[in-house]
C-alpha cells in the first residue's frame, strides 16, 4: 500500500533489551543485526540496503506496545521481528495486525501468538508441541512411570510446557507424582526439590532456560536426588553453563548443534568473531527469523505485508536451526531433535543426537 | 454545681516508673482549678488520660456529655472525648504548623460540620452554607485573640506567644464545655501573661467554660484560680486555696522552695 | 461572594471543554501522532494513579509502596466484568474501582495502626500478593501469559486512539475534581491534618483511623479507575506489568511532582511518561541515564517540581483571570470597586 | 575567652537571634537567662556548630568557630550539655563516658580521668553497667554532665541543667557546678531557674525573642526591678 | 525419606537461605538505624560483591584459600562503593524529607542494574560462578552440603565480628551513639559523618560477603540478581525490628526458614506470599517488628 519509497528498507525489531531477560534480548537483537548485515553485503534486499530499528521492551507489555506504535506509526516499518517473550510479543499481535504490520517472532512460542491474525508468524515451536512430544519421549523411549515437574510459574514459556507436558504423559498412562513450581528470578529449589525427591519419580521435567536450569540441576544433585532429568529448547546452551551434574539429561532442541552441521558451526564462529560471546538459542532463532522474512520479501518483489506474507507461506528450506515450512496457522513445520547431555572427549559437556521425533 | 469531668483513683505506669497514681479531682461546672507541680510531677501525663492520648492503667474517668450524661471515658479515643466537650491544648505546641492559620483553627470544627463528604465532593449547597457558618465563626474567634489578619500565614510562621493562643483558639473551636490548658502562658513576657490571663477570664464567661490549666508562672495561677492541685511524683500533695497551698510545708519544699532557700 | 464563585466554576468548566475539543480534534486529525497519543494516554492513566497515590502520601502523609496492585485489581476486574459478564464498559470500570476499594478496606483495617516506613512496606507486601495471586487465579488472569483480547472503548480502528484519550482525559479530570473538592472540604481537611500532626488531629476531634481508611480506600478506588481504564484501553494484562517496580514509578511520579500537590502530580506524570519514550533513542542505555536523571533531580530540587512554585497549586479560573488582566488590563483592586 | 558579636540565626525564614553579642571571660560563670523561646538554646547550638550562623561571628580562644565542623569544635576544648540531657539512653553508663572522651587519644590519662569523674560521681559508679536510660532524671543530668566533662573542656555550655529535677536534685547539681568552677573549668550557663542562675554566676544576659535585651553583673541584675518583674516573679 | 527427615532437611535450607538474608538485613537496618533509610540500592551491592568475587576467583582458581582472598577483595572494594554511594547521592539529603533520599536510593539501584548490563566486563549474561567441587555430608539421611557448611560459617564469623565491632569497640559504640541521638553525639566531638561513613562501609562489605556465598550457593551472577535477595532481606530486617541488629539476624533466619517451608510444605507457588504474609502478621501484632522497640511519642 502506501507506505512512501525510500532507498532502505526499515525492518524493526522489539526485543527485551533490559530488564530481567536482556540477555536474551540483546543477543538475539545482535544476530538479527548480524543477518541484516550479512544480506546487505550480499547487496540487500530488492536492490535496497536494510535497516534495523531496535527497540527496548524492558519486558514489559506497554513498553512493546509503545515500540510497536512507533515503528508502525512513525517508522512505518512494514515488518517488525519480535517480540522476545510471549507476554510482550500477546500484548501486541492484535495491534499488529490491525495496523497492517506483519510480525514474526523468533521466540514467542505461547501457542495463542499466532491466534491473532494472519500477518502474525513465529519461526520456532509452540509450547504444546514442543511439551507433548517430550512427554512422549519420557514413556515410549525413556519408559518412564512416574514424572515430576518443577517449574516456574511466572514464565507463560515455562507454564505452557508444564501444561502440555502433563496431559499427554497422563493421557499415555503416566503419573504425575510431584508439581512444583518457583517465581522467576528465584536462585533456591531445595525445597521444591526435597519435596519431589519424597516424591521418587523416573523423570524430572524442568522446561525453563539454561540460566535457571544450571542452577536447578546443580542443587538437584546436591540433594543426592538421582533422577533423569528432562528439558526443551530453554536448555540449549546448557552445556556451556552446566557441570557434570547435567549428564545423562535430555532435552529437545529446534536443531542439533553437532560439530558437524556446517552451518551451526558457520553461525557460531561468525558470532564469537564479532560480539565475543557464544550465542544462545534464542540468538539463532533471531538470525533465522531475520532471514526467513527477508527472503520472503525478495520472493514476493515489495515490502507489502499483505505480499509478504503470502511469499512467507511458500518459506521451505534449510536453515540455521533445521528444516522450516508454516502450517496454515503460521507456525513453523520443524521436526523435534531430541538430544542427550553426555561427557565430550575432550572432557567437556556434549549432546549426543538421540533421535528426531516429527510432527 | 454539676460535675463536668471526674478522675477516681487514676494511676498510670510507663515500663517501670509510676508516674501517676492516684489521682483524684472533680471538676464543677464553671470553675477554674490549676494543676502544679515540679517537672516530671505527671502534669502533663494527667491531661494525657483526660484527653485519652494515654489509657489510665487503672482508674475512671468520667465526663458530662453535652447533652447531659455521664460517662465514662477512660477507652475513648482522645477524638471521642473532644466530641464529648473536652478540648486541650499542648504543652509543646502541636499546632498543623505547614498549615495556615484559619485552616488549623477549621480542622477543630471537623466534627460540627454539618455535611457530609458527599456534599463536599459534589459541592451541593448545604456544603456552601456550612464552609460560610465555620468561616465566619473561626473569624470571630480569631478576632477575640487578635489573630484575625493573620488568618492567611502559615502557623509556624507565627511568633511563639502567638502560636499558644492559636492552639487556644483551636481548643475553642471544638466548642468544648471544659477546657484543658497545659501552660499557656510558657514563652510569654510579664505583659503578654497579663493580657492572657485577662482572655481567659473573659472566655470562661463568653463561652460558659470550665477550666483546669498546668502552669508554672505564679502569678498566672495565684491571680485566676480558684483552686490549686498540687502534684508531685505522680501524686496529689496538696490542693485547696491558693492562698492555703502556697502556706503548705509540703508544697513549698517539694515545689515552691525558692523562697524558703532565700529566706534561710 | 456566591457569584464570583460561580463565574469561576462557570470559567473553569468552559476552559476545561475547550481544551478537551481542542486536543481532541488534534487528536482525531492525527495533528498529535499516533505515538504521542499512546504516550498521553498512557500517561493520563498514570496520572489517575498516582493522583491516588498522592491522595494517600502526599496529603495524607502514609507511605504506600504497592498501588500497582490496586491498579492491577482494577484493570482485571474491569476486563472480568466486561468479558465474563457483559458489563459495559462504563460500570465495569467503576466496579474496577469499586472491587479495588475493597481490597483497599480490607488491606487498610489492620494495618493503618501502622506508622510510616512499616505501612510502606506492607503495603509493598499486599501489592506483590496481589501479583501472586493474579498469577495463580489462571481462569480470570490467564495466568503469567496474561489475559488478550479485552474488548477497547471502541472496534472502529480510526477513532479509537481518540477515544481512549478523550476517556482518559475525562477520568483524569473527574479525579482531579474529585480530590480537589474533597481537599478543600471538612473531611480534606481532616486528612491533611493527620498528616500535620496525628496527635493533634485526634485531640481536635478527628477520627484519625477513620480517616486514614477513608483516604486509604478512596485512594485504592482511583488506583482501581486508573487499572479500569488501562484494561480496555491497552487490551492485555499480564500480571507481571504490576509489579512493584510500576508501584515505585507511581511513588516517584508524586515526590517528583511534589508531595502534597495535584499540578506537580499531573506534570510530573505525564512528564515522566514522556520522559521514558523521549529516551529510547539511548537504546541500551537507557535505564541507566533515566535513573540518574532521576537522582539529579532529587538532589537539587528536593521539595519537587512545584517547590519551584512555593508548591501552589494551578487552577483554570486563576489562570483565566490573569490572562483577562494582561488582556484588558483591568486592575485587581478596580474591579473590587466596580462590585 | 569566648566571643559572640552580631550573631544572626534563622530557622527557615524565622530569625532566631537577631544580633546576639556577648561574651565569656577565663574561669567565669556566666548566664543566660530569658523566657521560653527566648533563644537560649539556639544560641548554644549556634556557638557548638549544630546550627547555622547568618551572620556575625564566634570566636573560641582566638580561633573562629563558624567554619568548623561540630566534633572540631569540641576537639577546641568546648563542651556543651545539651537541653533535655540527652544521653545516650541505649548505652550504658560507662559506654556515655566513653563517648564523652571520644576524641580523646592520651589513654593513660583517661584512665585517672574516668577515676576522677566516679569520685566526684560516686552514684555513677554505682550504676557503671547500667543501661542509661534506666536512670532517674537526676542522674541522667549528672551522666551528661560528667559525660561533658570527660572531653576535658576548658568552657562548658550549659543548657537548663536543672530542667525537670525535684528541687533537692537542683541544688545538688548547682553544688556541683560551682565545683566544676572550683576546678578552673569556665561555664556558660542557660538557665530558666533565673535565681539559682544569677546566685551562682558572675556575670548574666538578658534574652528575650532572639535579642540580648540586659547585661550585667549577677548581683545587679537580681536586684534589678526590671529583673525581678520579668523573670524573678516579683 | 520421613517426615521428619525433609522438615529437617528443609530446615538445614532454610537456614543456610536465611544466613544470607541474614548478612544481607544487617546492613538494611544499621543504614536505617543511623539516617533513617530504606536503601534499596542494597540488594545491588550484593551483586557488584558477587562479580568482583567472579572475577578474582575465575582469575586465580577456586580453593578454600582462594576463596578467601575473593571475600578479601570484594568486601574492601564494595565498601568503598557503599561509602561513595552515600556521600554523593545520600548525604546532601540528610535534611530533605525521608522520602527523596528513599527515591534516590531506588534511583540508584536501576542505575547500579543497568549500568552492570552495559558494562563491556559484566554485561546481560549470566556467567557460571567458580565454585569448590560439591560435596555433601549425609547425617541421619539429612545431606549437608559443603557450601551450606562454609555459608553457615562465614555468615555466623561476619555476624560475631559484628556483634565485636558494634558493642566492644569505640567505633561501634559511636554507630550506637549516632543512630540514638546525632545532634547529641556531635557535641561529644564524634565525627558524625565519619560514623556514618563507616556503617556504609560496615554494611557493603557485608553484602559483599553475602554476595559471594550467594553466588557460590547458586552458581550464577548476572547484573539482575540482587533484587530479589535484596528484597528478602529488607523484609527479613523489618521483620526483626529495623534499627535492631539481632533483629535483622533473627528476621533473616525466620524468613529463610519460613520461606522453605512454605515452598517444601504448603504451596510453592504461594511462598513469596506467604513470606509477606507472615511479615505483615507480625507486624499487626508487634507494629515494630519482633526486637523493634516501638517508641511512644512523648506529648
Ligand atoms: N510516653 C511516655 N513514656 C514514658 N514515660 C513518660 C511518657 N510520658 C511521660 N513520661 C514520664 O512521666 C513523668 C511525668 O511526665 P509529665 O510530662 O506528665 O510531667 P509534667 O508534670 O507535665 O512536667 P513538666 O512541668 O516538665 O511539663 C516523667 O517522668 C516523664 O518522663
Ligand atoms: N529547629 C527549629 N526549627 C524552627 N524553629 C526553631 C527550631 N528550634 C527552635 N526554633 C524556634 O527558635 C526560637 C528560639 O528557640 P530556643 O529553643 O533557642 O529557645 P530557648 O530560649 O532555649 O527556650 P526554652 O526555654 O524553651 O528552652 C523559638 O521561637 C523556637 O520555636
Ligand atoms: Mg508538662
Ligand atoms: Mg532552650
Amino acid at each position: 500500500t502506501g507506505r512512501r519509497e525510500s532507498d532502505t528498507i526499515k525492518i524493526g525489531t522489539i526485543m527485551s533489551m533490559s530488564g530481567v531477560v536482556s540477555h536474551y534480548g540483546i543477543q538475539t537483537r545482535d544476530a538479527i543485526q548480524m543477518a541484516i548485515d550479512e544480506i546487505n553485503a550480499e547487496g540487500g534486499v530488492l536492490g535496497k540496503k536494510v535497516e534495523l530499528l531496535a527497540e527496548d521492551d524492558e519486558k514489559n507489555p506497554e513498553k512493546t506496545m509503545n515500540a510497536l506504535i512507533k515503528l508502525a506509526t512513525k517508522d512505518k516499518v512494514p515488518a517488525i521481528i519480535g517480540a522476545l517473550t510471549s507476554d510482550c510479543t500477546l500484548a501486541i499481535t492484535k495491534e499488529a495486525q490491525q495496523r497492517n504490520v506483519l510480525l514474526l517472532t523468533p521466540t514467542s512460542t505461547n501457542d495463542a501468538v499466532t491466534d491473532a491474525g494472519d500477518l502474525i508468524f513465529r519461526s520456532c515451536f509452540k509450547d504444546s508441541f514442543q511439551g507433548s512430544i517430550v512427554a512422549r519421549f519420557s514413556i515410549e523411549t525413556l519408559g518412564a512411570q512416574k514424572a515430576a515437574i518443577l517449574y516456574d510459574m511466572n514464565n507463560d514459556y515455562s507454564v505452557g510446557l508444564t501444561k502440555a507436558f502433563q496431559e499427554t504423559f497422563e493421557s499415555l498412562g503416566g503419573q504425575l507424582v510431584a508439581i512444583e513450581s518457583y517465581a522467576g528470578g528465584d536462585k533456591d529449589f531445595n525445597a521444591q526439590i526435597t519435596k519431589i525427591k519424597a516424591a521418587d519419580p523416573d523423570v524430572l521435567f524442568i522446561p525453563d532456560y539454561y540460566s535457571t536450569i544450571s542452577l536447578v540441576i546443580k542443587q538437584v544433585r546436591n540433594q543426592g536426588l538421582d533422577v533423569t532429568m528432562l528439558g526443551a529448547d530453554g536448555w540449549d546452551e546448557l552445556t556451556g553453563q552446566a557441570g557434570d551434574e547435567a549428564i545423562g539429561s535430555y532435552y529437545s532442541n529446534h536443531y542439533s548443534p553437532d560439530a558437524d552441521d556446517p552451518d551451526v558451526q558457520e553461525f557460531v564462529r561468525k558470532y564469537r568473531e564479532r560480539f565475543n560471546v557464544t550465542p544462545n538459542a534464542l540468538a539463532v532463532l533471531g538470525y533465522d527469523a531475520t532471514y526467513i522474512l527477508l527472503e520472503a520479501m525478495e520472493r514476493a518483489g515489495t515490502t507489502d505485508p499483505q505480499k509478504v506474507k503470502v511469499a512467507l507461506m511458500e518459506t521451505d528450506r534449510k536453515f540455521v536451526t533445521g528444516h522450516i515450512k508454516f502450517d496454515e496457522q503460521r507456525n513453523p513445520v520443524k521436526s523435534v531433535t531430541m538430544l542427550r547431555i553426555v561427557k565430550g572427549e575432550d572432557g567437556k559437556l556434549a549432546t549426543e543426537y538421540v533421535g528426531l521425533v516429527n510432527p | 454545681m454539676t460535675t463536668l469531668l471526674q478522675a477516681e483513683n487514676l494511676s498510670i505506669q510507663f515500663g517501670g516508673l509510676m508516674a501517676v497514681s492516684s489521682f483524684n479531682m472533680e471538676l464543677k461546672e464553671g470553675e477554674l482549678v490549676g494543676l502544679i507541680g515540679p517537672n516530671g510531677a505527671g502534669k502533663t501525663t494527667t491531661f494525657n488520660m483526660l484527653t485519652g492520648i494515654h489509657k489510665p492503667t487503672s482508674g475512671r474517668i468520667i465526663v458530662r456529655s453535652r447533652n447531659g450524661g455521664p460517662r465514662n471515658i477512660e477507652k475513648l479515643q482522645p477524638y471521642q472525648i473532644t466530641s464529648l466537650g473536652v478540648a486541650r491544648t499542648f504543652q509543646n505546641i502541636r499546632l498543623f504548623k505547614d498549615l495556615t492559620v484559619l485552616d488549623n483553627v477549621r480542622i477543630a470544627n471537623h466534627f460540627n460540620a454539618q455535611y457530609k463528604s458527599i456534599h463536599a465532593l459534589l459541592r451541593l449547597p448545604v456544603f456552601y452554607q456550612e464552609e460560610k457558618r465555620i468561616y465566619e465563626y473561626n473569624m470571630e474567634l480569631l478576632k477575640l485573640f487578635k489573630l484575625e489578619h493573620k488568618s492567611d500565614e502559615l502557623a509556624k510562621n507565627l511568633p511563639y506567644g502567638e502560636q499558644r493562643k492559636l492552639e487556644i483558639v483551636r481548643a475553642l473551636a471544638t466548642k468544648p464545655h471544659t477546657l484543658l490548658l497545659d501552660e499557656p502562658a510558657a514563652g510569654m513576657n510579664p505583659q503578654e501573661t497579663k493580657e492572657l490571663m485577662e482572655l481567659i477570664k473573659s472566655i470562661k464567661e463568653q463561652f460558659n467554660l470550665t477550666i483546669l490549666l498546668i502552669e508554672h508562672d505564679m502569678n498566672l495561677v495565684m491571680g485566676i484560680c480558684e483552686r490549686i492541685i498540687v502534684l508531685d511524683y505522680g501524686r496529689v500533695i496538696a490542693q485547696g486555696k491558693p492562698a492555703e497551698v502556697t502556706r503548705d510545708p509540703m508544697v513549698i519544699k517539694a515545689y515552691l522552695g525558692k523562697e524558703m532557700e532565700n529566706d534561710a | 461572594m456566591q457569584s464570583e464563585r460561580q463565574k469561576k466554576t462557570i470559567t473553569s468548566i468552559i476552559l476545561l471543554v475547550l481544551g478537551f475539543v481542542f486536543l481532541n480534534a488534534l487528536v482525531a486529525m492525527r495533528i498529535i501522532d499516533e505515538y504521542t497519543t499512546q504516550v498521553l494516554t498512557i500517561g493520563a492513566i498514570n496520572v489517575v494513579v498516582a493522583l491516588g497515590l498522592n491522595l494517600i502520601s502526599g496529603f495524607t502523609g502514609q507511605l504506600a509502596l504497592g498501588h500497582a496492585g490496586f491498579m492491577a485489581v482494577g484493570a482485571y476486574t474491569t476486563a472480568a466484568l466486561v468479558m465474563k459478564l457483559g458489563v459495559p464498559i462504563f460500570p465495569a470500570i467503576f466496579g474496577g474501582g469499586l472491587i479495588s476499594a475493597l481490597f483497599g478496606l480490607l488491606i487498610g483495617l489492620p494495618t493503618l495502626r501502622l506508622r510510616g516506613d512499616y505501612l510502606a512496606i506492607v503495603t509493598l507486601g499486599f501489592g506483590e500478593i496481589i501479583r501472586v495471586i493474579m498469577i495463580n487465579l489462571t481462569e480470570i488472569t490467564g495466568g503469567p501469559a496474561g489475559l488478550k483480547g479485552i474488548p477497547p472503548f471502541t472496534t472502529n480502528f480510526y477513532w479509537r486512539p481518540v477515544v481512549s484519550f478523550a476517556i482518559a482525559y475525562l477520568f483524569l479530570v473527574l479525579v482531579i475534581t474529585l480530590i480537589s473538592n474533597l481537599l478543600k472540604s471538612s473531611p480534606g481537611r481532616a486528612i491533611v491534618s493527620i498528616r500535620e500532626d496525628e496527635i493533634a488531629a485526634n485531640a481536635m476531634g478527628i477520627n484519625v483511623f477513620y480517616y486514614k481508611m477513608f483516604a486509604f480506600t478512596l485512594s485504592a478506588f482511583i488506583a482501581g479507575l486508573g487499572g479500569g481504564l488501562y484494561a480496555p484501553f491497552f487490551g492485555y494484562l499480564s500480571p507481571n506489568m504490576f509489579n512493584f517496580q510500576k508501584s515505585v514509578e507511581f511513588l516517584i511520579i508524586v515526590v517528583l511532582g511534589g508531595m502534597g500537590n495535584l499540578t506537580g502530580t499531573v506534570l510530573a506524570g505525564f512528564g515522566l511518561t514522556y520522559l521514558q519514550e523521549f529516551l529510547r533513542f539511548l537504546q541500551d542505555y537507557r535505564l541507566v541515564i533515566y535513573p540518574l536523571i532521576l537522582i539529579v533531580l532529587m538532589l537539587f530540587q528536593p521539595s519537587g517540581l512545584m517547590g519551584l512554585f512555593g508548591n501552589r497549586e494551578f487552577s483554570l479560573a486563576g489562570l483565566a483571570e490573569q490572562v483577562n488582566q494582561l488582556l484588558f488590563r483591568k486592575d485587581p483592586a478596580e474591579k473590587a470597586g466596580e462590585k | 575567652m569566648l566571643k559572640v558579636e552580631k550573631l544572626d540565626v534563622y530557622y527557615g525564614n524565622i530569625r532566631a537571634l537577631k544580633e546576639v553579642s556577648f561574651e565569656v571571660n577565663e574561669g567565669e560563670i556566666v548566664t543566660l537567662i530569658g523566657a521560653n523561646g527566648a533563644g537560649k538554646t539556639t544560641t548554644l547550638h549556634a556557638i557548638s556548630g549544630l546550627v547555622p550562623i547568618s551572620a556575625g561571628t564566634v570566636e573560641f580562644c582566638g580561633t573562629d568557630l563558624q567554619t568548623l565542623s561540630p566534633h572540631k569544635i569540641v576537639q577546641l576544648g568546648l563542651g556543651h550539655v545539651p537541653e533535655g540531657r540527652r544521653i545516650f539512653a541505649n548505652l550504658t553508663v560507662m559506654e556515655n563516658l566513653e563517648m564523652g572522651a571520644y576524641m580523646r587519644k592520651d589513654h593513660a590519662q583517661l584512665k585517672k580521668d574516668y577515676e576522677q569523674i566516679f569520685t566526684r560521681f560516686p552514684r555513677l559508679k554505682e550504676r557503671a553497667k547500667q543501661i542509661a536510660g534506666t536512670l532517674s532524671g537526676g542522674e541522667q543530668q549528672m551522666l551528661a554532665i560528667a559525660r561533658s566533662l570527660m572531653s576535658k573542656p576548658k568552657l562548658i555550655l550549659m543548657d537548663e541543667p536543672s530542667m525537670g529535677l525535684a528541687p533537692l536534685l537542683v541544688k545538688e547539681i548547682f553544688a556541683i557546678i560551682e565545683e566544676i568552677k572550683a576546678a578552673g573549668t569556665t561555664i556558660l550557663l542557660v538557665e530558666q531557674n533565673a535565681h539559682l542562675a544569677l546566685s551562682i554566676a558572675d556575670r548574666a544576659y538578658v534574652l528575650e525573642t532572639g535579642r540580648v535585651v540586659l547585661q550585667g553583673e549577677a548581683k545587679e541584675l537580681a536586684n534589678s526591678e526590671e529583673v525581678r518583674k520579668a523573670y524573678l516573679g516579683g | 525419606m520421613g517426615v521428619f527427615q525433609q522438615i529437617l532437611q528443609q530446615m538445614i535450607n532454610g537456614l543456610s537461605l536465611g544466613s544470607i538474608y541474614a548478612l544481607l538485613a544487617l546492613g538494611y537496618t544499621m543504614v536505617y538505624g543511623i539516617v533513617k533509610l530504606i536503601n534499596f540500592a542494597h540488594g545491588d551491592i550484593l551483586m557488584i560483591g558477587a562479580f568482583i568475587g567472579y572475577f578474582v576467583l575465575t582469575k586465580i582458581g577456586v580453593t578454600p584459600g582462594t576463596l578467601i582472598i575473593a571475600f578479601l577483595i570484594s568486601m574492601p572494594l564494595c565498601a568503598l562503593l557503599g561509602v561513595s554511594m552515600e556521600k554523593i547521592c545520600y548525604k546532601p539529603l540528610r535534611n530533605a524529607p525521608r522520602i527523596n533520599a528513599l527515591i534516590t536510593a531506588i534511583g540508584l539501584s536501576f542505575f547500579l542494574e543497568n549500568g552492570a548490563r552495559v558494562l563491556p566486563a559484566i554485561g546481560p549474561n549470566p556467567r557460571v560462578f567458580p565454585t569448590l567441587p560439591p560435596v555433601t555430608h549425609h547425617l541421619l539421611g539429612v545431606g549437608l552440603s559443603r557450601v551450606q557448611i562454609i555459608i553457615f560459617a562465614v555468615a555466623v564469623g561476619l555476624m560475631l565480628i559484628l556483634n565485636y565491632i558494634i558493642n566492644f569497640t569505640k567505633i561501634g559504640k559511636a554507630m550506637r551513639a549516632v543512630s540514638y541521638d546525632k545532634g547529641a553525639s556531635y557535641l561529644m566531638g564524634i565525627n558524625v559523618d565519619r560514623v556514618i561513613s563507616f556503617t556504609f562501609a560496615l554494611g557493603s562489605a557485608l553484602a559483599a560477603a553475602a554476595g559471594i556465598l550467594f553466588a557460590s550457593a547458586y552458581p550464577q551472577v548476572e547484573p539482575y540478581m540482587g533484587i530479589m535477595p535484596g528484597l528478602k532481606a529488607f523484609i527479613a530486617a523489618v521483620l526483626g525490628g529495623i534499627g535492631s541488629i539481632p533483629g535483622a539476624m533473627l528476621g533473616g533466619f525466620i524468613l529463610g526458614v519460613a520461606e522453605t517451608l512454605a515452598k517444601g510444605f504448603l504451596s510453592s507457588q504461594m511462598a513469596d506470599a506467604i513470606a509477606f504474609g507472615l511479615l505483615i502478621i507480625i507486624l499487626v501484632v508487634k507494629p515494630a517488628g519482633i526486637l523493634g522497640k516501638s517508641i511512644d511519642e512523648k506529648v
